[in-house]
């Protein structure tokens, strides 16, 4: 797998280490009622067959952690984006 | 034994003889001779067993696809089991022997399971061995386990050396025929980067095989005419005696260079075999087409082979199997055949052609059977003739002949383009699957995209070559196709098997699966051509069902009422050809496995006489032993140095990261789930990471180095983890933070300097107040070591006593260490090593990796009350689940044996006293322990279910694995010096 | 103590197994390559502060004479080099390596627009030079050296026998690896074993 | 028909002509008491101890492919009951006792073969961890040995002891572990879930789940609509995908495990090695090829195929631990999907619709589990009631914190 990396260009899938999900946003709430949004953050995953936004950091190369937005079924990469641009 | 080599005409050096061993018999063949070539240029044709039936077997084919001839290659450590003979290229004492029989090839006790083979038919053994139930793994398994398998692999370590590399390419040409040759011309004259590579140990695929003329001379003109312009281009690189064997995610294919396979021992310095993983824009796939076996009785027989390969044995290697030949065809390749081995001057008895009239140029004085099969071939040692059978006709008329060419059509080789899991398309005209429909990437040309013609594959060739290039950015026109000799046009009528057959019909011969085996299956409800191949193994032996697959499939298609198409084809995955476990591992075996990291004091440990011991990557001192001390008493007098005076450990292994910005505290605000607000510059703070998960993950120092400036320490086994967390946090939670961070871990030799006469050694080498005052319990500041080395003490302490750890940059450390001991001399100063560390701080009941097994929280471990509740940190909330703030959980505390004489062992178990031994009643276990010079007695810490309202209590130790039971008394985990006074020192 | 003693003695790194001589095959055209180590060397690492990236490229220029590389490039003037080592991260490079002198350079003209972190002795550099360079390094890192796609000038961060390395290619076929100093005999040793086919030389430090 | 050495020869005299298929072909009928989706093992087993133990016989397993497609048939096929925690100890050593018993009862030899296998270790602090759970299964009365360096070398003394990167210290042993042959349990279970009467239904993909007023009545098929009382889930790598179509979302992530085999061999290898710190693991095949793997790639996958970084990680592994390796060759690398949950445990749970039943989550860890899991989810879809075996695996326990999670990495399905 070919991983084409904003900043070092495509690089080779085991120069980055996936974490995961991309698509999760981290809860701001702190209060009892946020619980199920915390829950489903850490824990529940859509696991789609297709498209899907990941976290993958080129811990091999320049360490900038970036979104891939990739098929889980074809392994195609589309799209991939700084974390910071993508979150910000 | 008769020479079986024509008196001209091959690719064989007729100069260079050749001397080589096979079953401990010495033979004669000629350079440029395979294996299985210079065999049967000395007549022999019984190379092998079957797995199975262990009946006698010889060669079918003349290269990759090879079933029956596989060997023993080379001796011990070289050993090569299961090389198929038509694949090794014959070198100068070259040792070889046949495999899978006993006691020897000719005479093998093993047939008699030909005689059972009425029993042992696919799947057998799923409906018996199962009484009486214990005789399973005792009698039958073992027998089955001694009978199955083929080569004996060596235990022995490899003797050769292995590589990976690289390599990139604008376009890559795999086979090496007339298609794969015009590709490689025509993207090598439009400029692009060209990797040209072909399993062959020459290029020129069929070329080299094959009687035709192109351009008005021979195909190996051809051939070297053309791959002398592909060497004269600098953009282009022949990659002969490789092997692309996968096609993976991003256009990288996986591919295997024999590099040294072709002699006995690999020259100095270089490797046997080269592993490559090539990252193509484009791939242009002219992998040629194998040609299929025909089922009919005896086709197994030594001196039964495919059509196209006896003509590679004629024409390339000038051998022939016999002196007269029988040609069974469906297509096109027996009558070429027939007239190639007529025009070596060997006698052809017959074409039996099954269909009704071919519309192939006959071989003159031939006679041609058509509408016939051979029922059955004859001979014992060595084949005497075939049975023929007329269509219409019910006896068989018997043609003499010692060898058979067989020919049942072609199958595209197509492997490549389905590794990504898209499935063959079938093509009923030339009764074949063709590559999928879409290959992006991947541009399938030639025989193997189902051109069977040489004029085809060249034009074909030519235009895939100047499309790949221009797709990878290159202009470029299709290159002028050379004139051929007209070539026929290719007929089949498909035949699956002969429905007649009076003998054992083979599908896969490697798998001694017969005719009957997949009807069977399929009656048995394993109709489904993925469950027929698990049923009765077909395709499943080491050369996956190459010759087989698609006859099973036309088999299974006739025995179940559906078309070959419905019926598909079994799943096509790497490897094409088998590779070896060297290749892909290269350099990276024995001690070069994995990288050593040593710290900067190596050297200085080195000299102290450390013993090593590997932390993850690392290597640390573990203690440093005296003349005659074995590791607890090195370790136990390490630990008294330190608690009475002074000693130094390599703590460089931390990792260590230097934090700034505007924004960094409240970066360690989020990180850590105690707060950081408070620390002051100058000022060091132990700190605690969660998961977001809520447990445990880290722990460490920070320490605030000047405003808005940190240095933070984490555990050496998370170092990597931690520091990308953080830049996690940072990039894709907080990106608004204004912070700045970078690994300083090899910068700084880290020294830890411990006893209650550290400050005295120190203040020898630091010209800056240490006092107590000046620098006080958590002082965190730049110091200056022997005038002149600019260095950063901390005053924390691991081991309890009044300590320090000194960071100098790496290259100083070698030099402050011994520093330190000529200083500390005076004080009776020692180096100690993780082991003492380790002791010290469970005397102390400091956490350490036993504890932080990421299933234990702050609570747990008796640290709660460093978590903050009044600030969002990494695994705040899901900290605060119901199951993570119980009662009953396991908390940290201290374990002391009874009786003071018994030996304590982490990963004992705890009961309550008096309670049966059961999970039920599992109420901990023991994380650390320790041998405490302080106690003069086994000392553990444990994580205990309430542990904390049980200090006192005596409970149970199991530790029945190690045949030890004992009565412990549950302590508070720290258990030496609880009030700390040693630490203010 | 004086502080020339402090100076001298200083631990080489690889000093354990960095023998001057030829090894490996012996070609008729010489050695394949040839290794050396660079030390001592100065590094530091460069870290634009938030929002201050065009601040600190004009204090570069204006303090070094020198241009703030983009991604995978480099720029050197007079006695100092700096390289792209990821997002907003450069190392600066230099000749030299008395403890802190150019970290103390450098934090006096940079310091309100760049954190400034000394590697000096966390980085070992080791330069592999030749007509067979490439092929060695092609046995250990994917990234493509090709001479029209690699130039001099030009840096990637990419991984090598599992160990990450900071590659430059300084002057054509003259290569530079920075790698951390704790894997540096591990690099080492997998280098003279990949370039052993080729010959190769290792050149004491002058 | 029984099957045995007397009927084989029987049949052999009448040309093998007269054996009847394993299991019926039978066309759906519109609706059962209980329809399972995926034929694979747990599938399988869940209908043949539904019929065997609970007398529930109207019942249909439906598979989108051929009968054991998925993991069942391509695992490395190794059972153990080495566990640690006490929430799955005991299950998986019920389900060893199953499998000790297993081939008698259906009469299909699956060749349970209790060959041993070793855990090996390379550390104190990895001693210490294995001790912990050998003490843990000798609690539970499950076999353990722990063996040290010189245990380690009488047994398997081809290891490489004196020249490799991580010097090995010794190993746990359990006997009693052993391999089974994979596709064997899925047809044994196929077999003698048929002949108990329920339905088995391949090519048949479930592409819908019929809801009525918060209660699964029904499934929509490539064969068309199919009711059900009760309706149970055992997708594995597809649990996701058919969650979904009830609405519900699952805390797992699909991914791809590689396996491997090398060339058929003489015997080589007598037992199961498993080197964790390399992420290697071997046995041999009564054929003769060596099946080995290592860890999953990494990434989310549906695809049932890896890559190269992980074939070269496994295999460097092999030959760290086992330097004879290195001639040997990889004869074929195959995929298959994971159903890897946050804490690397299954879960076998009743969902918030009615009649809706999830077993799902197994990881890389589910073929042993194959005759425990279906015994316990029949019992579950058949009573009720959670099996007390199975206690621990229920759906809640992320949102309590009673996760159970072996190796400690956490809410990071990947790290298991
Ligand atoms: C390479 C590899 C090695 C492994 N090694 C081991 C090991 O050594 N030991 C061990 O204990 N475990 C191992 N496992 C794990 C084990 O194989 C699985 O956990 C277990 O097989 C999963 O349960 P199953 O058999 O029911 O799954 P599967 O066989 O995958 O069954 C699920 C079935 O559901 C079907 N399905 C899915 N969606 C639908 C739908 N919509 N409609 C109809 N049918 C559907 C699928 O086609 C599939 O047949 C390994 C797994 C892999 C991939
Ligand atoms: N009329 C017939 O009966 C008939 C049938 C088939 C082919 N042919 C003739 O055969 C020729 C086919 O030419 P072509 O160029 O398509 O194929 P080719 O068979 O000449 O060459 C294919 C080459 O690819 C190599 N190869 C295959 N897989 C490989 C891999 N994975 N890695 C590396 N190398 C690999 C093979 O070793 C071979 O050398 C034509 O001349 C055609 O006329 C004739
Ligand atoms: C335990 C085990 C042993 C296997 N042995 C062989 C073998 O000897 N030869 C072979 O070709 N494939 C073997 N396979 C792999 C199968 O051919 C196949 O690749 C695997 O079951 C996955 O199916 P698929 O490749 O059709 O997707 C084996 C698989 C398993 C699980
Ligand atoms: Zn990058």
């Amino acid at each position: 797998m070919l991983i084409d990396c904003p900043y070092c260009g495509e690089r080779l899938s085991e120069e980055f280490t996936i974490l995961g999900d991309a698509t999760k946003q981290r809860p701001a709430g702190s209060g009892a009622s946020d619980i199920d949004a915390w829950y489903d953050y850490v824990f529940i995953r859509d696991n789609p067959k297709g498209r899907h936004r990941e976290y993958w950091q080129h811990t091999g190369g320049c360490r900038a952690w970036l979104v891939v937005e990739r098929d889980t079924l074809t392994h195609q990469v589309y799209a991939v984006t700084p974390a910071r641009d993508a979150s910000a | 034994m008769t020479s079986r080599r024509l008196a001209q005409g091959g690719l064989i050096d007729r100069s260079r003889p050749i001397r080589f061993t096979f079953d401990h018999k010495s033979f004669a063949g000629l350079a440029g001779d395979t294996l299985a070539s210079a065999l049967l240029a000395n007549g022999r044709m019984l190379m092998a067993r079957s797995f199975k039936y262990h009946r006698p077997r010889g060669v079918v084919t003349a290269g990759a696809s090879e079933p029956n001839a596989l060997m023993e290659i080379g001796e011990r450590g070289r050993r090569d089991a299961n090389s198929r003979a038509t694949m090794v290229e014959l070198y100068d004492g070259l040792f070889a022997v046949s495999q899978n029989r006993w006691p020897s090839l000719a005479f093998d006790l093993g047939a008699v399971n030909g005689l059972a083979a009425s029993i042992f038919v696919a799947g057998f053994y799923y409906k018996t061995f199962m009484w009486p139930k214990s005789f399973w793994e005792k009698v039958y398994e073992p027998l089955i386990r001694r009978a199955a398998g083929l080569g004996r692999a060596s235990h022995e370590p490899d003797p050769d050396a292995y590589e990976k590399a690289y390599a990139h390419c604008d376009v890559l040409v795999i086979g090496s025929g007339p298609a794969g040759l015009m590709a490689a011309l025509a993207a090598g004259r439009a400029g692009a980067r060209v990797i040209f590579a072909d399993e062959g140990s020459r290029l020129g695929g069929s070329l080299l095989a094959e009687r035709e003329e192109i351009a008005g001379d021979s195909g190996f003109a051809f051939v070297a005419a053309t791959l002398a312009e592909l060497e004269a281009l600098p953009n282009v690189t022949l990659m002969p005696r490789t092997t692309v064997f996968g096609w993976f995610d991003g256009n990288v294919f996986g591919a295997l260079e024999r590099v040294n396979k072709h002699v006995a021992v690999p020259p100095a310095h270089e490797p046997v075999e080269r592993y490559w993983r090539i990252i193509a824009k484009q791939a242009v796939m002219a992998t040629g087409a194998e040609e299929r076996p025909l089922v009919f009785g005896g086709n197994d027989k030594p001196g039964v082979m495919q059509a196209s390969a006896i003509r590679a044995y004629v024409n390339r290697y000038a051998v022939t199997p016999g002196a007269r030949a029988v040609v069974f065809t469906n297509n096109s390749s027996g009558y070429r055949t027939a007239r190639d081995v007529l025009a070596a001057g060997i006698d052809v008895a017959a074409i039996i052609d099954a269909r009704d009239g071919g519309t192939e140029t006959h071989a003159a004085g031939v006679p041609l059977i058509a509408d016939a099969v051979v029922t059955r071939v004859v001979g014992r040692e060595r084949i005497t003739g075939v049975n023929v059978l007329k269509g219409g006709a019910t006896t068989a008329d018997r043609i003499e002949a010692d060898f058979v060419a067989m020919s049942g059509g072609w199958n595209p080789v197509i492997h490549l383009s389905c590794h990504k899991g898209d499935k063959p398309v079938w093509d009923a005209e030339r009764a074949c699957f063709l590559p999928p429909s879409s290959t992006p990437g991947l541009i399938p040309v030639g025989a193997a995209a189902g051109a069977l013609t040489l004029s085809q594959c060249l034009k074909d060739g030519s235009a895939a070559g100047a499309r790949a290039a221009g797709l990878a950015g290159f202009k470029a026109t299709s290159i002028a196709v050379p004139e051929t000799r007209d070539d026929e046009p290719y007929s089949i009528r498909p035949l699956w098997h002969v429905r007649q057959s009076t003998a054992k019909a083979f599908v896969d011969f490697q798998n001694d699966v017969t005719l009957e085996d997949i009807p069977l299956a399929a009656r048995e409800g394993f109709n489904s051509i993925e469950l027929v191949k698990r049923f009765t193994t077909s395709g499943m032996g080491t050369d996956q069902g190459k010759l087989s697959n698609i006859n099973a499939s036309g088999i299974l298609a006739e025995a179940t009422g559906r078309t070959v198409p419905e019926i598909g084809t079994t799943t096509f995955r790497p490897f094409y050809t088998p590779v070896s476990f060297g290749a892909l591992t290269g350099a990276f075996r024995a001690t070069h496995y994995q990288p050593v990291r040593k710290t900067p004091l190596h050297e200085w440990c080195e000299e102290m006489g450390a013993v090593f011991m590997e932390a993850g990557l690392w290597l640390r001192s573990a203690w440093f032993p005296k003349p005659g001390e074995d590791w607890r008493a090195a370790a136990t007098r390490e630990v008294m140095a330190v608690r009475q005076s002074v000693g130094i450990c390599d703590v460089s292994t931390l990792g260590k990261i230097d934090l700034q910005g505007s924004d960094a505290t409240a970066l360690l605000n989020r990180l850590y789930c105690n707060g950081f607000s408070t620390l002051q510059p100058g000022k060091a703070r132990y700190g605690l990471m969660l998961r977001e998960d809520g447990f445990l993950f880290d722990d460490g120092t920070v320490s605030h180095l000047a405003s808005g400036h940190y240095f933070i320490t984490t555990t050496t086994a998370n170092a990597g983890r931690v520091m990308s967390h953080i830049e996690f946090c940072h990039q894709a939670l907080w990106p608004e933070l204004g912070v700045q961070y970078v690994s300083v871990t090899d910068q700084w030799a880290q020294i830890a300097v411990a006893g209650p006469n550290a400050r005295r050694v120190l203040e020898r080498v630091i010209a800056e107040d240490l006092a107590d005052a000046a620098f006080p319990y958590l002082g965190a500041q730049a110091v200056t070591v022997a005038g002149g080395i600019p260095a950063r003490l901390f005053r924390i302490s691991f081991s309890g006593e009044l300590a320090y750890e000194l960071s100098v940059p790496a290259d100083h450390g070698n030099h402050v260490a011994r520093l330190l001991m000529s200083e500390g001399s005076g004080f009776g100063i020692v180096p100690y090593g993780v082991e003492a560390l380790s002791i010290m701080r469970i005397e102390k009941g400091h956490v350490a990796g036993g504890e932080l097994n990421g299933t234990t929280t702050p609570e747990d471990l008796g640290l709660g009350r460093m978590v903050s509740r009044n600030k969002d940190f990494i695994g705040r909330m899901m900290g605060e689940r119901e199951a993570l703030k119980a009662g009953n959980r396991d908390v940290l505390v201290g374990v002391k044996p009874v009786e003071p004489d018994h030996q304590l062992r982490a990963g004992a178990h705890l009961l309550t006293r008096g309670a049966v031994a059961s999970l039920d009643n599992d109420q901990g276990y023991v994380t650390s322990v320790a041998w405490s010079p302080m106690l003069r007695q086994w000392i553990g810490l444990a994580l205990l279910k309430r542990g904390r309202e049980r200090h006192g209590e005596i409970v149970q130790v199991y530790d029945d694995l190690r045949n030890s039971r004992m009565l412990v008394e549950v302590t508070h985990p720290c258990f030496y010096d609880r009030e700390n006074l040693k630490l203010h020192g | 103590m004086a502080e020339m003693a402090s100076q001298t003695q200083r631990s080489v790194p690889l000093g354990a197994i960095l023998t001057a001589g030829r090894y490996g095959a012996k070609g008729p055209d010489g050695p394949g390559v040839t290794l050396r180590l660079r030390h001592p060397l100065s590094i530091v690492t460069v870290m634009a502060r938030k929002g201050r990236a065009e601040a600190l490229a004009a204090a570069l220029r204006d303090g070094f004479g020198l241009a703030l590389p983009g991604p995978g490039q480099s720029t050197a003037a007079q006695d100092l080099a700096l390289r792209w080592a990821g997002p907003e991260q450069w190392l600066a490079i230099a000749e030299g390596g008395r403890d802190g002198d150019l970290h103390q350079r450098l934090t006096a003209a940079l310091a309100d627009t760049a954190s400034l972190v000394d590697q000096s002795q966390g980085r070992v550099a080791i330069v592999i030079a030749g007509p067979r360079a490439r092929a060695v390094l092609a046995k250990g890192t994917a990234v493509d050296l090709h001479p029209s796609r690699f130039r001099p000038g030009q840096v990637a961060m990419t991984q090598m026998a599992h160990v990450g390395i900071h590659l430059a290619q300084s002057a054509p076929d003259v290569f530079e690896l920075l790698v951390f100093r704790s894997f540096a005999e591990s690099l080492f040793e997998f280098l003279i074993a990949m370039a052993a086919e080729y010959g190769y030389e290792v050149v004491s430090r002058e | 028909m029984h099957y045995s050495i007397v009927s084989l020869v029987r049949n052999a005299l009448s040309g093998h002509r007269h054996w009847p298929p394993a299991w019926r072909e039978p066309e759906p009928k519109p609706d059962y008491d209980v329809v399972i989706v995926g034929g694979g093992g747990h599938g399988l087993s869940t209908a043949y101890y539904l019929a065997r133990e609970h007398d529930i016989r109207n019942v249909a397993v439906l598979e989108k492919s051929w009968l054991g497609s998925g993991n069942v048939g391509r695992n490395t096929t190794i059972i153990r009951s080495n566990y640690l925690l006490a929430g799955n100890n005991p299950f998986y050593e019920f389900s060893l006792k199953l499998w000790e018993g297993l081939e008698q009862e259906f009469n299909f030899n699956a060749m349970v073969s209790q060959r041993g296998i070793v855990n090996l270790f390379h550390s104190d602090a990895q001693r210490d961890a294995a001790a912990r759970r050998g003490n843990a299964m000798r609690l539970h009365g499950v076999d353990a040995e722990l063996l040290d360096r010189d245990g380690v070398r009488r047994i398997l003394p081809f290891l490489n002891f004196d020249n490799g990167r991580f010097p090995i210290m010794g190993g746990l042993l359990q006997r009693r572990g052993g391999t089974v042959r994979h596709d064997a349990v899925a047809w044994g279970y196929a077999r003698g879930a048929d002949s108990n009467g329920v339905d088995i239904i391949q090519n048949c993909e479930v592409t819908g789940i019929r809801i009525d007023n918060g209660r699964a009545i029904g499934v929509e098929t490539t064969k068309g609509f199919i009711g059900c009382r009760k309706l149970a889930l055992a997708g594995a790598g597809n649990s996701s995908e058919l969650a979904r179509m009830a609405g519900l979302k699952l805390p797992i992530e699909s991914h791809v495990l590689q396996a491997f085999v090398t060339e058929g061999l003489k015997p080589y290898l007598d037992m199961v090695v498993t080197f964790g710190m390399g992420h290697f693991y071997m046995s041999q095949s009564d054929k003769g090829g060596l099946v080995f793997g290592g860890d999953i790639d990494g990434y989310n996958s549906y695809a049932r195929r890896g890559n190269m970084p992980t074939v070269e990680h496994v295999l460097e592994g092999g030959v760290a631990i086992i330097p004879g390796l290195s001639r040997i060759r990889v004869l074929r690398s195959w995929g298959g999907i994971m159903d890897m949950s946050m804490d690397g445990s299954p879960i076998i749970d009743a969902t918030p619709l009615d009649g809706l039943y999830l077993n799902c989550g197994w990881c890389y860890g589910g073929f042993k589990a194959t005759p425990a899991s279906g015994w316990c989810f029949a019992h579950l879809i058949a009573t009720g009631q959670t099996h007390k075996l199975a206690a621990s695996y229920r759906l809640d326990r992320f949102r309590r914190g009673a996760t159970i999670d072996e190796r400690g990495a956490g809410a990071q399905p990947n790290l298991h």
